[in-house]
């Protein structure tokens, strides 16, 4: 890079000065990196409500808290972790800042309606504040809302829901910006095999994101709505059908944990090729992948109910559909392991962070057959196996990918680099903490500790123990990392365009990318995304 | 996780351990396959790759058809098993379970309620599950089982015990402050034990009329001793008068057989005064003539054996599942706890207003019957009225409570 | 014209598409007071699916939309109908 | 980058995925609908009877004829023909308006004989036919909402159109609105028979 002394980006550049030259930004990037500051926010506060629940369970009986602040927690925990941190993370933070970048384009397609989609997640912040701490009682319905408790409780259910509510739309207008954007923006050249992987998860999210989400948009209206007219519409007595509400819970809920994890598998499949310098093994089988779990991960919500008085039938038709779920997952594990074989292949951080998401992904999928199985999962569910399942996949994989996305991509967006000693040792804290603590719970699950227990049984304190102290080891892993990424981002070295030796469009640029992206020449595309001949790293 | 030979256990460990070891198998294949990989072809010894393969037909079809064979394997093998926990044996014995916030209760065929489940070993039980306010889940990880007991709707589970012994029950439905304490067991008992358990405690001394008064539920609404609550008592009736109301217009009766007779078979043809039109009528289905005279007769006649009605009434506190939220050592986490409570001076809040008042029989009847009206300050207003005992059963509580 | 934009549609296709809009109406409520059993919530529904496609195709000016838009529809319509469909597989034999 | 780009494709394209998600945000409620119709056909069909058809029958016909002249809006703005555009368009307005008037004293009247969510009438009437009336007033009054929005978006529409910020060679706006409002009326195609007229 020449200009490195003048050369700004698109940090300082900006048609409106200051603080509002952000919150009335429509510039795709701008956007992006609002989100992942709140993003970042929420996983603090959430994680550290974790750790408060690990806390609680290091040993029998109360020891910092009784059960209705135990209920609280997790349900806030569950609320943040998923609405506010997962679901938007990758989609809303590093969508944003990439996707345009990877197909050649100067924006989404509504930039305008970008910034109300960071409004509507804002107002959801906001309105979670409030459900907090307005007086009535923090919620305590689990992040699952689950009637008729919900529309029993006397805490602030309805502004928690309402929340969530507006956190969907927020996600909707994402996801109608994606598929829009990829469909009319890719520059010239940028055919659909030419799209970079990350753009196909992108989009197979977005699909689920504007067909899934109005369904818990309105389940939770109807439980604002119950709450406020007492109509009836789950009670048995008046009619009604509580397991219905699992139902149209469920129908958005679980294509929402596909969304938490594609573009996460969109970002390792980034970042293996680039570390290998090799193409991606099975380009169409991991595009088309892509689409698979997004379209058969909408037909198997029902797996969270095999237990719950629902007809055997169903089961039987679930518990199929669940397998077959698992099957594109494992085509893409495949095809990872094989872009490796005869690579050059370095572990730089982001790669570590992939190779821990392909392992730890593993484990929590494979431990979800266990659950897909209608025998199993009776014994299993409600259990904290099922914890130890999602943190598994929720955390250990898409959590797992977005640090790999940060450590990957970030430096790209400050034109600095952090030190990669610490953050690999960051990593193998954040790791090993990682597997004692959930391969506690789930050994503890399998033994029948149900979930959602402030208090258990004496046989159950030996593994809860060794999961507390994994939790211990997990913080420190993720301080040391999120410490390091600070300093590095704001003072590391330089770096020049292109420090990984990555392939796909944002690597030609400078970083930080300037604001109108590509200069005053629209990018044409003769390549596919993982062709690595003549691509050269920068040095720095 | 007690390893039992129980048939349900079994359907779903053979499942357990088959989904179990394949995965760990395919695991340690990859993450052996992985590592074999990186090391490999690690930069420093190959600067640049070797190959640059983009993919293979074959593989891609192997590695679909392969994972597809082997998740065929596990759908059709758990659900197999999953039969297995649905299909109830024929001679299973069957009990009902009632679930509620935050206690259970198992009632058997011959209406004798516990709050353990008491069962013989080598039978096969099937439990039914029933809930009177939200989703609680019956979980007994020895056996496997887990089904949600869902307020309207009939679920249940069956399990057979192989080995005498006390196993876990769990609620694992998410339901609220009490969810993890509303933990009970299964006593499984061997037979001679079980069918000593089951030997009615006192053989029946009590007369034909007040079983069926029991049995009906008269005694949901009547008191056998004077007090009066949703409806009148009937105690002493022999020739008492009664204020009735027949079409809108009053009149005064002698209680006597006829009138007696008509009140049960069409009660709201003739009303008593003060009370509403809510008794249901019986007919001759569900009371025969036969017991209808010995209800009569015992109204009319027996009237000193009311007395003798024996409540017991830490047996009802524990059934009724007060305990899942009162303590009786005086440790509170939900609700005030039960110690000590005759001495109490207590602050509540009636209609938004803070007042205190001494504990003494009335509070405590306001207290049960109707718990949300007068909230003792600091507790939530979550207590379900128990209004569904009989004015005997209420007061023998409150006489229990008062000696605590 | 240009990329941006279709050729208009005349007055006429529509006042005649709302004819036939206003038709089908009075078929669907004279259907409805005719006794078919369970057929009558199929003939209401079938009524409504052929209005409601007059006015996506044309009112909504689908038929002139390129294909995506089509696609898009179908596959907006088969996850609505997978959704009932197998909500059902549990109501009915439950 | 915020220079200006012109896509109206992908504007309209934007505008059919977002009437996407409402037709699954009404689904929720048809779904309720569906199971309870199958479970209660014989409430279903009773409690059908206690709506009042003529009210449905006006607004149906306002609702098609609104849809209507909201098309020719677009087909006039089209052929640069501002004058007509404008007076379809609030035709449009006043015809929504009038729809919600016409249930305005359809729900008073209802409301009046003690059904409304909640109710303890309602409760008497029996199973079926309190979820038939919840589902029905939670999904009318969504449709009212949505009604409300609609005809908003079509009054500020026509007023930027009467500035010229919305011309006939760039109208995507006036065809979004359109589009929104045409959903409306598609949404009221299934209510209305399936509320109105089970028998
Ligand atoms: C990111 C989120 C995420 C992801 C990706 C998944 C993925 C999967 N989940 Fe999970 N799940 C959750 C988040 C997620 N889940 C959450 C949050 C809950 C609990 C919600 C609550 O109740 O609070 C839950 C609960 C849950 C249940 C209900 C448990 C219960 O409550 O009883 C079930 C049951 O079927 C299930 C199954 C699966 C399956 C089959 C997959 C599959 O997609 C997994 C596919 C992956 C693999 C199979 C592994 C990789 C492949 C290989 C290693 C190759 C070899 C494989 C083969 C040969 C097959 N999950
Ligand atoms: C992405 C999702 C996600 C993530 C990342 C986590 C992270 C963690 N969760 Fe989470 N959890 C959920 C999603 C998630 N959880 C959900 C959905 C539920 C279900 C809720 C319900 O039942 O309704 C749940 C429930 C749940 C339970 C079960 C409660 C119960 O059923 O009884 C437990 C118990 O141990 C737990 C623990 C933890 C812990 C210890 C972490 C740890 O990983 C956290 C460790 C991290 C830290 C402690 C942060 C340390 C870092 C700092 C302090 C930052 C410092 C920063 C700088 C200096 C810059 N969680
Ligand atoms: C769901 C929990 C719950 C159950 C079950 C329950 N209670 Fe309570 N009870 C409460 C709560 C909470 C209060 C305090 C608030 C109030 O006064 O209503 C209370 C108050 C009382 C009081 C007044 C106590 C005082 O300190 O003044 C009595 C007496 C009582 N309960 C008896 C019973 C009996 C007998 C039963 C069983 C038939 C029972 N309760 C079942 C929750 C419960
Ligand atoms: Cu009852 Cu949990
Ligand atoms: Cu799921």
């Amino acid at each position: 890079m020449n200009e490195t002394t003048t050369y700004t980006g698109f940090w300082q550049e900006s048609p409106r000065p200051g603080i509002l030259g952000w919150l009335l930004t429509t510039d795709h990037k701008r956007i992006g990196i609002m989100y992942l500051g709140c993003i970042i926010s929420m996983f603090i506060i959430g994680a550290v409500l974790g750790l408060a629940l690990r806390l609680e369970l290091i040993a029998p009986g109360p020891t910092i808290m009784g059960p209705q602040t135990y209920n609280a927690t997790f349900t806030v925990h569950g609320i943040i972790m998923i609405f506010m941190f997962l679901i938007p993370s990758i989609p809303a933070a590093f969508g944003n800042l990439l996707l345009p970048l990877h197909i050649g384009a100067r924006d989404v397609s509504f930039p305008k309606l970008n910034l109300l989609s960071w409004y509507c997640y804002m107002a959801g912040l906001v309105l979670v504040i409030f459900a907090m701490f307005g007086g009535g009682g923090v919620p305590d319905t689990g992040w699952t809302f689950y009637v008729p408790f919900s529309t029993q409780t006397t805490t602030n259910v309805n502004l928690a829901a309402f929340a969530a509510f507006m956190l969907g739309f927020s996600s909707i207008l994402t996801g109608i910006n994606f598929v829009t954007t990829v469909h009319r923006l890719r520059c010239e050249g940028m055919k659909w095999g030419r799209l970079p992987l990350f753009v196909w998860t992108l989009y197979a999210t977005a699909w689920i994101q504007v067909l899934a989400t109005p369904m818990i948009g309105i389940t939770l209206v109807l439980v604002i709505l119950e709450r406020t007219f007492g109509a009836g519409l789950f009670d048995a007595a008046r009619g009604g059908d509580p397991i219905l509400f699992q139902h149209l819970f469920w129908i958005y809920s679980h294509p929402a944990v596909y969304i938490m994890i594609l573009p996460g598998m969109g970002v390792v499949s980034e970042m293996i090729p680039t570390f290998a310098r090799k193409p991606l093994f099975g380009y169409w089988a991991m595009a088309l992948s892509s689409l698979a779990i997004a379209f058969a991960g909408s037909l198997v919500w029902a797996h969270h109910m095999y237990a719950s008085g629902m007809s055997d039938l169903a089961v039987l038709v679930f518990s199929f559909l669940t397998f077959i779920v698992a099957i594109p997952s494992a085509i893409k594990v495949f095809n990872w392991i094989s872009t490796l074989h005869k690579g050059s292949i370095e572990l730089a951080p982001p790669m570590l962070f992939a190779l821990a998401f392909i392992f730890n992904f593993a484990i929590g999928g494979l431990g979800g057959l266990a659950l897909g199985a209608a025998a199993s999962d009776i014994h299993l569910h409600d259990t904290t196996f099922v914890v130890g399942h999602f943190h598994y996949v929720m955390f250990g994989g898409g959590g797992f990918a977005l640090f790999g996305a940060m450590h990957y991509w970030l430096p790209k967006f400050t034109g600095r680099m952090y030190n990669h000693k610490v953050a690999a040792i960051g990593w193998a804290l954040l790791f090993v903490g990682f597997n004692i603590t959930y391969m506690a719970m789930q050994a503890v699950g399998i033994m029948g500790m149900p979930r959602r227990y402030y208090d258990y049984l004496p046989e159950f304190h030996t593994l809860n123990l060794v999961a507390t102290i994994g939790s211990w080891m997990l913080a420190a892993g993720l301080i040391v990392m999120f410490v390091n990424l600070w300093q590095g981002l704001r003072k590391g070295a330089p770096i020049g365009k292109n420090p990984w030796g990555g392939a796909t469009l944002e690597w030609a640029i400078p970083s930080p990318p300037p604001l109108d992206n590509f200069g005053p020449e629209d990018p044409v595309v003769t390549k596919g995304p993982y062709e690595f001949k003549g691509v050269v790293a920068d040095e720095y | 996780m007690n390893s039992l030979a129980n048939p349900t256990a079994q359907a779903v460990d053979n499942v357990l351990i088959y989904i179990f070891g394949v995965s760990l198998l395919l695991l340690l294949g990859i993450t052996v396959a992985t590592i074999y990989l990186v090391v490999k072809y690690r930069r420093s010894k190959y600067p640049e790759p070797t190959s640059d393969c983009h993919g293979n037909m074959w593989l891609e079809a192997i590695w679909t058809i392969l994972p597809t064979l082997i998740v065929l394997t596990m759908f059709w093998y758990g659900w197999t098993n999953y039969t297995g926990l649905r299909e109830v044996p024929d001679d299973a014995l069957e009990i009902t379970a009632t679930a509620r916030m935050w206690s259970w209760q198992f009632e058997y065929p011959d209406g004798r309620r516990a709050n353990k489940l008491y069962v013989p070993v080598n039978k096969p039980i099937k439990v039914h599950l029933k809930s009177t306010d939200v989703l609680h889940s019956f979980f007994a990880p020895a056996f496997r089982v887990k089904r949600d007991a869902v307020p309207g709707i009939d679920t249940y589970v069956w399990f057979e015990a192989t080995q005498p012994g006390s196993y876990d029950i769990f609620c694992a439905e998410y339901c609220g402050v009490g969810h993890a304490d509303m933990t009970t067991s299964i006593e499984a008992l061997a037979e001679a034990e079980y069918a000593t358990w089951s030997q009615p405690q006192q053989p029946s001394t009590e007369p034909r009329g007040l079983t069926v008064l029991n049995e009906l539920g008269c005694t949901g609404c009547h008191s056998l001793d004077g007090s009066e609550g949703i409806a009148p008592s009937l105690f002493e009736l022999s020739g008492q008068q009664r204020k009735i109301s027949v079409d809108g217009k009053l009149s005064e009766v002698t209680i006597d057989v006829e009138y007696l007779r008509r009140a049960i078979r069409e009660p709201n043809a003739e009303l008593v005064e003060g009370y509403d039109p809510m008794m249901p009528s019986y007919d001759d289905a569900t009371l025969s003539d036969e017991d209808l005279q010995a209800v009569i007769d015992y109204l009319l006649g027996k009237v000193a054996e009311a007395e003798s009605v024996q409540i017991n009434a830490n047996e009802l506190l524990e059934n009724n599942g007060c305990i899942g939220c009162h303590s009786t050592d005086g440790s509170e986490s939900i609700a005030p706890t039960f110690k000590g409570i005759a001495e109490r001076e207590v602050t509540i809040i009636r209609d938004g207003q803070e007042m205190t008042l001494k504990v003494d029989v009335d509070y405590l009847r306001r207290a049960l019957l109707k718990p949300n009206e007068e909230l003792v300050k600091g507790f939530p207003g979550i207590m379900p009225a128990a209004d569904y005992l009989s004015d005997d059963e209420i007061e023998a509580i409150i006489q229990h409570l008062l000696k605590q | 014209m240009s990329e941006h934009t279709h050729e208009p549609v005349p007055y006429r296709t529509f006042i005649l598409i709302w004819v036939a809009l206003l038709v089908l109406t009075a078929i669907t409520i004279a259907v409805s007071r005719v006794d078919l059993g369970a057929l009558n919530i199929w003939v209401a529904l079938g009524v409504a699916s052929i209005k409601s496609s007059l006015v996506i195709f044309v009112f909504m000016h689908l038929r002139q939309e390129s294909k995506l838009f089509k696609i898009g529809l179908m596959v907006m319509l088969s996850i609505l109908a997978i959704f009932i469909g197998l909500t059902f597989f549990d109501v009915l034999y439950r | 980058m915020s220079i200006e780009h012109r896509d109206d494709t992908g504007d309209r394209f934007g505008m059919w995925l977002f009437l996407y998600t409402e037709v699954i945000l009404f689904s929720g409620l048809f779904i309720l609908y569906a199971v309870s119709l199958a479970n209660y056909p014989e409430q279903f069909s009773q409690a059908s009877h206690k709506l009042n058809i003529y009210f449905g029958t006006v607004n149906t016909l306002v609702l098609l004829t609104s849809s209507l002249t909201i098309a020719l809006a677009v087909s006039a703005i089209q052929m640069g023909r501002i004058k007509q555009t404008l007076i379809l368009c609030w035709i449009t307005v006043g015809l929504a308006i009038v729809f919600l008037i016409n249930k305005y004293f359809e729900w008073s009247a209802e409301i009046g004989h003690g059904i409304y969510p909640g109710s303890e009438q309602l409760a008497e009437m029996g199973a079926g036919i309190t979820v038939f009336f919840n589902l029905y007033y939670f999904t009318a009054g969504l449709h009212g909402l949505h009604v409300l929005i609609g005809a908003t978006l079509i009054g500020v529409v026509a007023v930027m159109t009467a500035k010229g910020k919305v011309t006939s060679d760039r109208y995507v706006l006036l065809e979004n609105s359109a589009l929104y409002w045409h959903l409306v009326d598609l949404v009221w195609i299934f209510l209305f028979p399936l509320y109105y007229l089970i028998l």
